[in-house]
């Protein structure tokens, strides 16, 4: 079965847009995160349900005029929310 | 212990015990109008002590202990013990401080705004705030600026303003009549003297202000203003602070609200009479 | 102010709340610091909860709270992140100390300050758990090849790890005490008899946690940070009871550690004691010397109890050939 | 930025018109983590000392890489006989030389600085020195 991509429940984070920039608290590690763009629609696509890497990928071009849609950027981008906690793998 | 000194700076109280008289009487004189901890009880302790006995009298060497400690602290000599007891102040309410967001940044106050300036150490900060304390503003603090995370307002924190290398001269030429504490030569970071801040500042240690303007100077370049994008104000302020990730979600909503609610500069000044007609303008431009 | 001016004055008002109502501001300003020096501050500031005192105090109080709130957060994501690291081994992950008692939500963890994430994993699974913790972002904190092969041979656990990101240390056990210590607590039935929490890792059955708490106190240490220790055993007894903690005790070999401990938490909080325990050892005057050895500055005082403790510590730790050995090592390093 | 932080459930309807959004290059970073800068200002409170290499492994020598090795190994060097004050390390770094050191001797110092560790004596000190200032 393919890894699913569980982020942290919406009501566990703060989001504050401050410019191009998102600032973002999470309550449940009390690390803040400052992102660039896609790392927040990310979230925001995982906050529903968890994802494989493929259903992520299909969602996101459902709801964006996706540019690049890489398979293998998409799981650099997960990496590096995975390591950060907001996002963990099952 | 045997000498012991105790004083409110703002909204924080600091009692100061020493093995020798010398440190505490410099409190004594520097801080006679400041005063004391509500209730009589101090949010801080510090304490000056020899490491060893014979240290409090052979080549005595001043060692900095407290509630909150850091473990390669280098000890000073005596001659620079009132230099010590400030450090050890200072470095309670880095670790410690845990009520207001700390910036480390210095503050002052006009019509009940604050002008909040950070930066590199030799940006003058210290010596701008001072300055600006001798035309008319308010010195809230030369050091440290304190965010409430309730009110989103700068509370003051006018400790003894600490003068380095050329800043003293500057400052005895700007402060005629100023309370000076003594010269402290070579220390671990060049000269050093305190000024005290005048008797307006002290009365008005327990006003707060509404942040109006963020600045982060830079000596020695021709004379420029830019405006900072907010997401590198943000990042700059949590480099800036000891305690932002200790205060969890109050620094984050403390922060987050005042980068939104507050115009922020980067200036460029090649002297300091430049850098106070830049920061005039920028005032009246507000 | 007719209060002794040591770790007695931090006890009774952890014992009896009520008592500060004596207090002047010197008093209060001795009592809040030796709090603080003894990590015990918000654990204070939750017993005082209610307590008519002082505005600066409440404010200290306060702020020792919040503090502690966000240590307990971290504290907590560290456990989150250990679960996530080891979840998928099929190993038992049993969460020792502080934050055990956080993350079961016991009155222990009121207040308390947590440290380092402990664990304990059985003795055959170390080299599975070293390499998920590595493969995850931890990694070792000393590369020193001595103190390697030390912990390895002897220890009770790896030597500590650091995670690259958060700075936070684990330490992971496979037994409660060092292998050369003379107690040789029974690790399978800690494991055995753990309890399992919500989150699918463990935490010791609460005997369990006393016997590791008053070993830890005893047979590991130099007795310095004590009073907390002897604070985590008041409320786990308050929690739980003593029922079966005598014969529990017997057969971790640490029978004479926990009815010391017990008695000398019932000299400092007044925790309740098993029939026939409250007969004082010999030496437990010895004993709440040493524990309560702080002045109304913070600083430690009776430098000679504490040097009788420190030696006392190594001395338990080691067998006496090897303690030589160790200090001779360590003696030659100095020396170059 | 909104005068408000408000909970993302209530600040993120989804979007009405399709935005346009990359997915960027591989090996880029899209999230920066806020540190503690416990230290950061401690190098303005306090003067601190780095001890080459800390005291529970003194008389091992250091290596030009900066890892410690067992004393008397071949074109490494004895440790330093003081601390290094903070203010001499951060010249250092910026490609200055150690007080009372060769320059390869320097070298091997400082990289043993950049290797300091947590829990490892002179840890904070070079922290404190590390942290962006601005």
């Amino acid at each position: 079965m393919a890894t699913l991509y569980r982020a942290a429940s919406p009501d566990s984070l703060i989001v504050a847009p401050v410019d191009l920039l998102t600032a973002i608290y999470h309550r449940a590690s009390g690390q803040t995160h400052l992102m660039a763009s896609p790392a927040p629609e990310i979230l925001d696509a995982l906050a529903e349900a968890p994802l494989d890497a493929a259903a992520l990928l299909a969602k996101l071009r459902a709801d964006y005029d996706l540019v690049d849609a890489d398979p293998a950027v998409l799981a650099a981008r997960l990496d590096e929310l995975v390591e950060t906690g907001l996002v963990e793998r099952r | 212990m045997r000498h012991v000194f105790s004083v409110a700076i703002g909204p924080v109280g600091f009692r100061v015990g020493s093995d020798w008289r010398g440190p505490v009487a410099a409190l004594e004189r520097l801080y006679a109008s400041y005063p004391k901890p509500q209730d009589g009880i101090a949010d801080f302790t510090v304490r000056l002590f020899a490491d060893r006995p014979w240290r409090r009298f052979f080549r005595p060497k001043v060692m900095i202990g407290g509630d909150f400690v850091l473990p390669e602290a280098a000890p000073l000599s005596l001659e620079h013990g009132l230099l010590a007891a400030e450090m050890a102040m200072n470095l309670q309410m880095a670790l410690g401080q845990r009520r207001y967001l700390l910036l480390h940044a210095s503050a002052v106050e006009r019509d009940g705004k604050a002008l909040v300036m950070t930066g590199l150490s030799g940006a003058g900060k210290s010596t701008l705030a001072a300055l600006l304390m001798t035309r008319g503003w308010r010195l809230m603090g030369d050091e440290f600026a304190l965010l409430d995370p309730e009110t989103g307002l700068i509370h003051a924190f006018p400790r003894l303003i600490s003068l380095k290398n050329e800043a003293i001269a500057v400052m005895e030429a700007a402060a005629t009549g100023g309370t000076f504490g003594p010269l402290l030569a070579e220390t671990p970071k060049g000269a050093i003297r305190h000024l005290v801040p005048d008797t307006r500042s002290v009365a008005a240690m327990f006003e707060p202000a509404r942040p109006a303007l963020i600045l982060f100077p830079t000596f020695g370049h021709e004379a420029a203003t830019r405006e900072v994008a907010p997401s590198e104000v943000f990042v700059r302020l949590t480099q800036a602070s000891t305690n932002y990730v200790a205060l969890a979600e109050r620094g984050f909503t403390a922060l987050t609200r005042l980068v939104a609610g507050t115009p922020a500069r980067a200036i460029d000044y090649p002297d300091t009479e430049s850098a106070i007609a830049q920061v005039e303008a920028l005032w009246a431009s507000l | 102010m007719g209060v002794a001016l040591d770790g007695h004055l931090l006890a009774r008002a952890l014992a009896d709340p009520a008592s500060v109502a004596t207090l002047d501001s010197a008093g209060w300003q001795a009592l809040l610091t030796m709090a603080r020096a003894e990590l015990l501050s918000a654990t204070l500031a939750h017993r005082l909860d209610g307590i008519a005192k002082p505005v600066a105090a409440q404010r200290f109080l306060d702020d020792a709270k919040a503090s502690c709130a966000q240590g307990r957060l971290v504290a907590l994501w560290e456990v989150e992140m250990a679960r996530r690291a080891l979840g998928d081994l099929g190993v038992p992950v049993v969460l020792l100390k502080g934050s055990a008692f956080i993350a079961a939500g016991l009155a222990a963890g009121q207040g308390r300050f947590v440290g380092d994430l402990d664990i304990l994993v059985p003795r055959a699974e170390l080299d599975r758990v070293e390499a998920a913790l590595l493969g995850a972002g931890w990694e070792w904190v000393k590369p020193d090849p001595y103190d390697d092969a030390y912990y390895r041979r002897w220890m009770h656990e790896l030597p500590p790890l650091i995670h690259r990101e958060r700075d936070r240390m684990i330490d992971v056990h496979h037994t409660i005490l060092p292998l050369t210590a003379r107690p040789t607590p029974d690790a399978d039935a800690l494991i055995a008899d753990s309890i399992a929490l919500p989150n699918g890792l463990h935490m010791l059955n609460s005997d369990d946690m006393i016997c590791h708490a008053a070993a830890h106190l005893f047979a590991d240490g130099d007795l310095s940070g004590g009073m907390r220790n002897l604070w985590d055993i008041h409320r786990l007894v308050d929690d739980f009871g003593i029922a079966g903690l005598a014969e529990r005790a017997r057969r971790h070999g640490l029978a004479s550690a926990v009815r010391r401990a017990l008695r000398l938490s019932h000299a400092l909080y007044d925790t309740q004691l098993p029939d026939g325990w409250a007969r004082s050892g010999s030496d437990d005057d010895l004993y709440l010397r040493r524990l309560t050895a702080r002045d109304g500055w913070g600083r430690q005082t009776r430098p000679i109890t504490r040097l009788a403790f420190y030696v006392r510590s190594h001395w338990l730790r080691m067998p006496p050939l090897m303690l030589a050995r160790h200090l001779w090592t360590k003696w030659r390093k100095q020396a170059g | 930025m909104d005068e408000n932080t408000t909970d993302r459930q209530a600040n993120e309807p989804h979007p009405t018109r399709r935005r346009a959004l990359m997915l960027g290059a591989a090996t880029a970073s899209v999230v920066i983590s806020i540190r503690p800068a416990l230290a950061q200002t401690s190098a303005s409170v306090l003067t601190c000392e780095i001890p080459v290499p800390d005291a529970g492994r003194a008389g091992m020598y250091v290596a030009a890489d900066g890892s410690l090795v067992p004393n008397g190994t071949k074109d490494a060097f004895p440790g330093a006989t003081k601390p290094f004050k903070a203010e001499d390390v951060r010249t250092a770094l910026n490609g200055g030389t150690l007080p009372g050191t060769t320059y390869e001797q320097s070298r091997a110092y400082t990289a043993y600085i950049r290797r300091l560790q947590h829990g490892t004596a002179g840890f904070t000190c070079f922290a404190s020195l590390q942290m962006p200032r601005g």
